[in-house]
């Protein structure tokens, strides 16, 4: 199935050539996306622009999922969806959009939201995930699963006039392992509490402008490609010389009463793995498990503490 | 020469992701801060967080900054642009030039 | 025609309450987007999500210039076009997608290439102009008409693995004025002279990826409409304080083999109107003039020295 | 104290949009330059590019940077981060710890 030395269609030499050809990518690295799957969760702004980037660059199997109906509301910023295909749920209606960018993909359809209990099984058949969600509880979710399956994620989000971007445990490495680091980090061990429920804004409620959350979205499907093509996120075989691991957490800070300058984008160092982090440091295979999870253990909903008081009007 | 009581430090502050509506709207700050605490050490990066309620902020919402005597969760800060947790966390004394940012944690999508 | 205080309608509060809502926006900052024209110039890899997201954002009279046709190759970055319309005109193909993402806006189709004879008549209806072109002497025309037309200019561009963006012209100010000054550069101001025809490359030639592209479209996208809502094309008014000119060329660089980090955006500081420019320096109205456009001087062909030898494989 | 000719000042060379294919492909240098050119006056940055030129590229069509003895058409040189025309162009005189960028004009879309 995953044939890494087949000749190209007239099709596929067709629509991937301008791409082939830059420096860097090439036939081979064309080959590694086709045979590759990719997870976009979420059909919201995050996940139409970043999903446009990740058909057109031919990614063999994508699918997508969210358990939301398109909005007119949605439709300012979610440019995979349309006017027509209000009322429809948001996965079948951006897929009809791909397709039509894009048949040859394979589309894989998971109209629901990502919950403890699914979260396993629809993560385990991809190479690499975008977290293109927008609420706290799912973001520790989707990560405490990548970190458990050995999976990299690709974690965007936005709201108003501000986005971040940061690729996680990415090459993934086994839960728990220390020695030898430093390794990647996991999403808890960048953002190791969630804000207080009354500090947590959604798009719905605090507002978000269009190019911001697609800025971010089309910056993850980039960082998806590059890591598909240059198998980025394949562990060093031994002996290998390791890339140094430099976690960079990308702000991107717009402001509607300047131009863009020196402050627009900041790249900000994290920390590597961290000894102390919950889902992948020291003694997280007690604590975290596939079975827990299932189980209701970590309790999401709780950690965050969706429900506790009114909101406050700051992120 | 002066006392050192009344020394200061220049440093820039930079708040981003939401939090600056807490301090006048401002995303950069450039101040001139004491060079020592009350009990005449060295300031820190925690001194800086309670000096900044004091008199920079203009939002009567504290806790939306600070909770608990620290960091209210999910604001990260940023020492030069590393996060702080490759310095020394709040006990980060601070240096002429230092930029000190600080960052909310988004979810939106 | 360009009201400003009318009332929304139930289907634009709908369809722009997520925008609406973000501090610094709100109904004034909509009605100057809903009265506003924009002309995006070029409808391949910039302008296509520069499109979407300009059509999304509410944009009361979107122009879109282009003369070719939808080709397969296209797919994999201009994510406006689709599968089904190979062989459609650029211009129509994506303005069939805008209409769908929304219908409110007046979309105007321009299904020609900008030339020096159209070039006036295009921009002078548009308060806004994109540059989202592919060739070095489209991009010296389109800026010495929007300096004689004192229109605003956002300009991109992309090959390969790199990026820039700019905004110029911003806000117009009369050609050769530079008492008072500093004041916004043009593209002659930032880049005097275009390369040798055989360091030009294109996107066709030299490869791009989509997401390369994809995010500086989108990022003009951003730049346009934060002009347009809080009325920075507008000349500050006499005794007004005058934002400081702080021209910013945005570099996006894009790698393969590692993953984002210090380097990959880069904000640089760019001279302010130069008073040795061509177009909007001293005596610039001797020189450039819009009759002198039409009549064919300057001549943007042997400026930028079409067909001089052969490429060389370098940007 | 050593010879002024045997000098150098550590700087770093970045190279963007193309152009680090003439240097190894590689886009981040950090060099150590001489201090002074050949008749003794301080290493400005006209100094530097015919010094890249000689020492540093390795592709022969050396006329893809300099033309006619300057920067080729289509190249900007940033130092530290500001167009060299609001330095003094090739007369700036390079400083420990400068950063140089050049970049190529890009045109597609
Ligand atoms: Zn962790
Ligand atoms: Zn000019």
């Amino acid at each position: 199935q995953r044939d890494t030395s087949r000749p190209l269609t007239e099709e596929e030499l067709d629509r991937y050539s301008r791409q082939m050809i830059v420096p860097g990518m090439g036939k081979e690295a064309q080959l590694r996306l086709l045979n590759a799957k990719v997870l976009i969760i979420g059909a919201g702004g995050l996940g139409c622009p970043a999903a446009q980037y990740i058909a057109g660059a031919g990614i063999g199997t994508i699918g997508v999922v969210d358990g939301d109906v398109v909005e007119r509301s949605n439709l300012h910023r979610q440019v995979g969806h349309s006017t027509s295909r209000i009322g429809q749920p948001k996965v079948l209606s951006l897929i009809t959009h791909l397709k039509e960018l894009n048949p040859l993909p394979t589309y894989i359809a998971h109209t629901e939201h990502i919950t403890p209990l699914n979260a396993a099984d629809l993560i385990s058949g991809y190479d690499l995930i975008l977290d293109c969600t927008d609420n706290p509880a799912t973001r520790y979710l989707i990560s405490d699963i990548c970190v458990l399956l050995c999976k990299p994620l690709v974690s965007a989000a936005s709201v108003q006039t501000s986005g971040q971007i940061i690729v996680l445990n990415c090459p993934p490495t086994p839960q728990g392992l220390l020695e030898g680091g430093p390794y990647p980090p996991c999403y808890r061990c960048c953002f190791k509490k969630p804000p207080p429920a009354n500090a947590q804004l959604s798009c719905g409620e605090a507002g978000i402008l269009g190019p911001v959350v697609g800025l971010m979205g089309v910056a993850q499907a980039g960082e998806a490609i590059k890591i598909l093509a240059s198998n980025l996120h394949i562990p060093p075989a031994e002996g290998e010389e390791r890339r140094p691991v430099e976690p960079t957490l990308l702000l991107y800070s717009y402001s509607l009463t300047s131009l863009m300058g020196p402050f627009t984008f900041r790249a900000l160092k994290m920390a590597p793995r961290k000894k102390s982090c919950f889902a992948c440091g020291e003694g997280s295979q007690e604590r975290l498990t596939l079975e827990g999870v299932k189980r209701g253990e970590p309790n999401y909903e709780f950690f965050c503490g969706l429900g506790a008081g009114p909101k406050q009007g700051v992120l | 020469m002066s006392d050192p009581k009344d020394q200061t430090i220049d440093i820039t502050v930079d708040f981003s992701g939401g939090l600056e509506i807490l301090f006048s709207n401002e995303k950069h700050h450039e101040l001139s801060v004491p060079a020592q605490d009350a009990e005449g050490k060295p300031a820190n990066v925690g001194f800086l967080i309670n000096y900044l309620c004091k008199t920079l902020m203009t939002d009567p919402r504290a806790d939306l900054f600070v909770l608990g005597g620290e960091l209210r969760p999910g604001i990260l800060c940023l020492i030069n642009d590393s996060d702080w947790e490759l310095e020394e966390e709040d006990a980060y004394v601070l240096q002429p030039g230092d930029n000190i940012l600080f960052i909310s944690t988004l979810h939106g999508g």
